[in-house]
């Protein structure tokens, strides 16, 4: 799949949780479960552009998943219809699944985002482990295509009180797949390795071309230092080096 | 019409792009056809691999950003063996950006380099992001009119020498670096800047210096230019936060008879195609034939 | 908790108005009371009245602008006759920015100010905006030892220099203006820069060369405030782009005593009153007792 | 007049012609025919605030008339209703104009902005000449309280041929007010000084702070340097010197 340098036209942009928006741009775009977009919603603004996982992808649209964090997130959630949003992408490697796995998808807070359009692309038999601080935002579309939804949150308003790891047991499941926080990452790992179950994970970098031409987005991992943008953002949970 | 000719080689046209924000172009392809560049400088290059630095690398700021990507490459010999081939095939002027951190490490990685095809050396002397990057070289006149007079005698080809803004006197510099065979310069690299994390009490990179490029340097970059190519008689290659084809008029006007895109790569990876067909509208606005008219006028 | 004592004298807070930013404060009066700031600096004065530059004084860049006021200032006597009354009312305090052309013109300045109320002298050896601007005796680290040795000796108040990032080395320039006797550092003035009208074909200022300042600048000045603060044992007052109490605690960290907020006040002309509530809160919520406690924690 | 430093919100930001804009912003708002605004309208954007005259003011709002010129204005453009902006002022010397005077409004384009406000004001036998490029844009507000409009456009597609001079005629007037391009201006002030009528321009320049801090905004008078923002903008048109 070629990347792509392309202005798109905003559909929706709609707030979902506080501070958690879903915004879809209007186009033929194409993608993998697990890669992502460079987006800039901005002529001023921000010197960066801003990488944003593809949440799914349909004929005629994509759509991404983000929380608001700071500058550049703003702003995003400032954007109405038909407003201008340039994009760059697919990057990355994304999710290498299989067709009809037996799998785990965990996630922590915003990190739940490529797993909708992961679990539709899966189509097996998938459970999904989903910590979140308080609110759950669980969107229709990722609803489909999952059989059992674990949700967890920090003060326990919602599922299961505590951390998303509390409930997931890696046994039952022959892949597992995890995005969020670091934290939460290296237990997931920790414990598919423990269980002898192959565990992917996406991992998150600072980026400016996320083209793998600047050499910015490097995380350590056991092989040496590996491009986030072009090398991952998904890689095998055993490779990285999350002590770094 | 934006055709240019230096050292008896042929620029399409005056924009190319800068070392270490255009890998060896192949991530660029799916953008757009790097033969449509004036030139291509390589990532900076050293004689032997280098893995960079750990950490944060990159770190936007206002206007601009700091890296801190300490020189990863793949050596010389990879270089040479595995990208100079796709390289080649681009058809567009190939400059070899090269670090260092002994004048003997550059030395040898300029005989090498000397072998190749590649027509033009860029000498950096200048990255501020490795205790040994080659920076110490670019910061004081004397020191850099010997590493360049060196590296000289080490190659036919012609030699650019790429500044460092953070140096004493930049013209100084300038002048000692022709004066020592440079046969063109470049300014500038990065200059040396800074972040804490407060909430961590702590620079934000490993290094605690990085290097700040991006439109946010661009007047000072500018300023440099200006003052270098009042003093040299060599060609100047501009510089320093080129977002488009009027900032890279204002390097050209300002002295630079060849400019380079950084940082902008990043935010449009096809920007220099932009550049390249607004700066030939305005000439043709304005009445202006070829580049060469305008470097310098102002 | 804010509080902090410098040469004998106390600070409500560390934020200061920056010189030529603030004019004399009566401007910024119907926004907030600059009672509220720990200290104003006045716009830089010179023994005699200036005029200022002609033509275009101001310019936007990415981040910042670029000015070329020149030193207008109504001279020491009449600023103490007219300005200085008002300024005295604020009860914060106040510094007198000194300009000028030559060590004499300086020194003749220092004198007359060091007999009046105020209790802190910045010297500016670093305006780049006037052909004598003062600027040349912070480009190099013996001139500046001579201007600030001599002007040392015509004062007893508690004297700063405010150095230009412009200069050869700042850390030398830095260590010889402590050496000559300097109390304390303000750093940074303004970066030389330029800008460029491409369709007129000329420089957009008459002078050419004008004075960068803004969030642009952070990074370097930043790291110039961390290099010197490492160096010299006087306190520095760290400048540059100022925007918000987390640019300010980055230059705490990074070694200022105090912080001066410039081309910020252009922006929001309460912004310094904004700064101040904030870095109060951050300390409360991170249990710092005092701003001393995390001078130059990094 | 206090000056103040506001967070409005938008009311209405309509465009009126091809490249102009009527904004209005809700609130009791201060300023005197002449008198100006910085604005921001971005928290990302260009560094410095923007100066817009004062178009017209009622006890809950204020309106701005501007013209798209660059990256700033650009901005503003896309403001929506509800959108916050940010306004300093109300800044400088207005004109001093006095009830009841028999005056002759110039402009040339978006000069016309603060003559709105100004012919509200003086409410006495008021003529206005306004040139244009090509379509005018002559609002219903400001109808209303001038006698005789005199257009002129560029290309003659409305109203005379050609520039704005070419009409004007100041004998019949105790006081011209002039607000424009320069060039216009000038023409303006010497058959003023020629026909002996006293006349006040509004004057530009590119500001900092807008509020006589920056010393930024001079321009060349027979008394010397003066400051646009705080001497001016409007000046006695014998005071300046256009030739600077
Ligand atoms: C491959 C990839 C995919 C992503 N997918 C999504 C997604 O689908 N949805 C989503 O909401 N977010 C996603 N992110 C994260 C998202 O890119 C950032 O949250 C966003 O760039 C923040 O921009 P901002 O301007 O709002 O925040 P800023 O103003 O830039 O920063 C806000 C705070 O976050 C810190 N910060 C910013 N970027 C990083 C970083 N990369 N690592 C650590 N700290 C950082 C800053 O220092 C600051 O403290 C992804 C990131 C990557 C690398
Ligand atoms: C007191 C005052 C009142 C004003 N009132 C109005 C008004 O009511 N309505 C209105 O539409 N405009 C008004 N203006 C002009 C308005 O401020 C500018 O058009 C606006 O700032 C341009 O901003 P921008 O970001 O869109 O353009 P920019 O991107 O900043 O610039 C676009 C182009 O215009 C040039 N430019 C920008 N500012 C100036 C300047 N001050 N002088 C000369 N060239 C300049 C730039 O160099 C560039 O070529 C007023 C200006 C002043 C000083
Ligand atoms: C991520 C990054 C890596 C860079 N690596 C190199 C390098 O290897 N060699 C070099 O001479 N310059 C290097 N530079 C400097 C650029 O070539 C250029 O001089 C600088 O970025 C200023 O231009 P800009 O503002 O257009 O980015 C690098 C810059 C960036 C941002
Ligand atoms: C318009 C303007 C006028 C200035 N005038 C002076 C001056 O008279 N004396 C001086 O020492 N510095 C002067 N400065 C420099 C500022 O005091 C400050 O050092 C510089 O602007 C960097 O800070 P900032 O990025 O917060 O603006 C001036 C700066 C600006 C923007
Ligand atoms: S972001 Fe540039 S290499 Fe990954
Ligand atoms: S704009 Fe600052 S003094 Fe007028």
């Amino acid at each position: 799949m070629a990347k792509e340098y392309v202005i798109g036209k905003i559909e929706e942009n709609i707030r979902i949780e506080d501070g958690v928006y879903e915004l879809s741009v209007g186009g033929n775009f194409s993608g993998n479960p697990g890669q992502f977009y460079m987006l800039r919603g901005w002529r001023e603004g921000p010197f960066l552009n801003r990488p944003i996982s593809i949440s799914n992808i349909y004929k005629d649209k994509i759509i991404f998943l983000y929380e608001l964090k700071g500058k550049g997130t703003k702003i995003f959630s400032q954007l109405k219809e038909n407003d201008e949003i340039k994009l760059i992408g697919p990057l990355g490697r994304g999710f290498s699944f299989e067709k009809d796995e037996k799998a785990a998808l965990v996630s922590g807070g915003i990190g739940v985002a490529p797993f909708v359009y992961l679990s539709r692309k899966i189509m097996g038999d998938i459970d999904l482990y989903a910590g979140f601080r308080k609110n759950p935002y669980i969107i229709k579309d990722l609803k489909e295509n999952i059989n059992q939804i674990y949700i967890s949150t920090e003060d326990g308003s919602v599922g299961y009180k505590g951390l998303v790891t509390g409930v997931f047991n890696p046994e039952r499941y022959t892949k597992v797949y995890t995005c969020g926080p670091i934290p939460m990452m290296k237990a997931v790992v920790e414990i598919c390795i423990e269980k002898n179950i192959p565990v992917e994970v996406s991992m998150e970098s600072r980026m400016a071309c996320g083209i793998g031409a600047c050499l910015g987005c490097t995380i350590e991992t056991i092989s040496g230092m590996k491009m986030v943008c072009k090398e991952g953002p998904v890689f095998n949970g055993r490779e990285v080096v999350f002590d770094a | 019409m934006l055709k240019t000719k230096l050292w008896g080689i042929e620029f399409k046209n005056p924009v190319i792009a800068a070392s270490g924000t255009f890998g060896f172009g192949k991530e660029y392809e799916d953008f757009f056809s790097p033969s449509e560049l004036g030139g291509i400088c390589t990532k900076g290059l050293t004689l032997n691999r280098r893995e960079g630095n750990k950490g944060i690398r990159i770190y936007e700021t206002t206007g601009g950003l700091l890296n801190s990507i300490g020189m990863q490459n793949p050596g010389v010999h990879d270089f040479i063996k595995e990208d100079l081939p796709l390289m080649e095939k681009y058809g567009t002027v190939l400059i070899a950006n090269i670090g260092g951190s002994t004048i003997d490490e550059y030395i040898k990685s300029v005989q090498i380099i000397s072998g190749t095809s590649i027509p033009i050396i860029e000498l950096n002397i200048s990255c501020p992001n490795v205790k040994e990057g080659g920076m110490a070289f670019g910061l004081k006149a004397e020191i850099a009119y010997k590493v360049v007079k060196e590296v000289r005698n080490a190659t036919n080809k012609p030699l650019i020498v790429k500044l460092s803004p953070n140096g004493e006197n930049i013209v100084d510099i300038a002048e000692n670096c022709v004066k020592a065979g440079a046969d063109g310069l470049s300014l500038v690299n990065t200059f040396s800047g800074m972040a804490v994390d407060i909430y961590k009490r702590k620079p934000v990179f490993d290094n605690i210096i990085a290097g700040l490029s991006g439109p946010c340097i661009k007047p000072i970059s500018l300023r440099m230019v200006y003052e270098v190519s009042k003093a040299v008689d060599v060609p100047i290659i501009g510089i320093g936060g080129i977002m488009d084809y009027k900032d890279g008029l204002e390097y050209i006007m300002a002295g630079a008879s060849l400019i380079q895109v950084g940082s902008g790569n990043f935010i449009k990876p096809n920007i220099s195609v932009d550049i390249i067909q607004r700066m030939e509208m305005f000439m043709n606005e304005n009445g202006i034939k070829s580049i060469d008219e305008i470097v310098g006028i102002i």
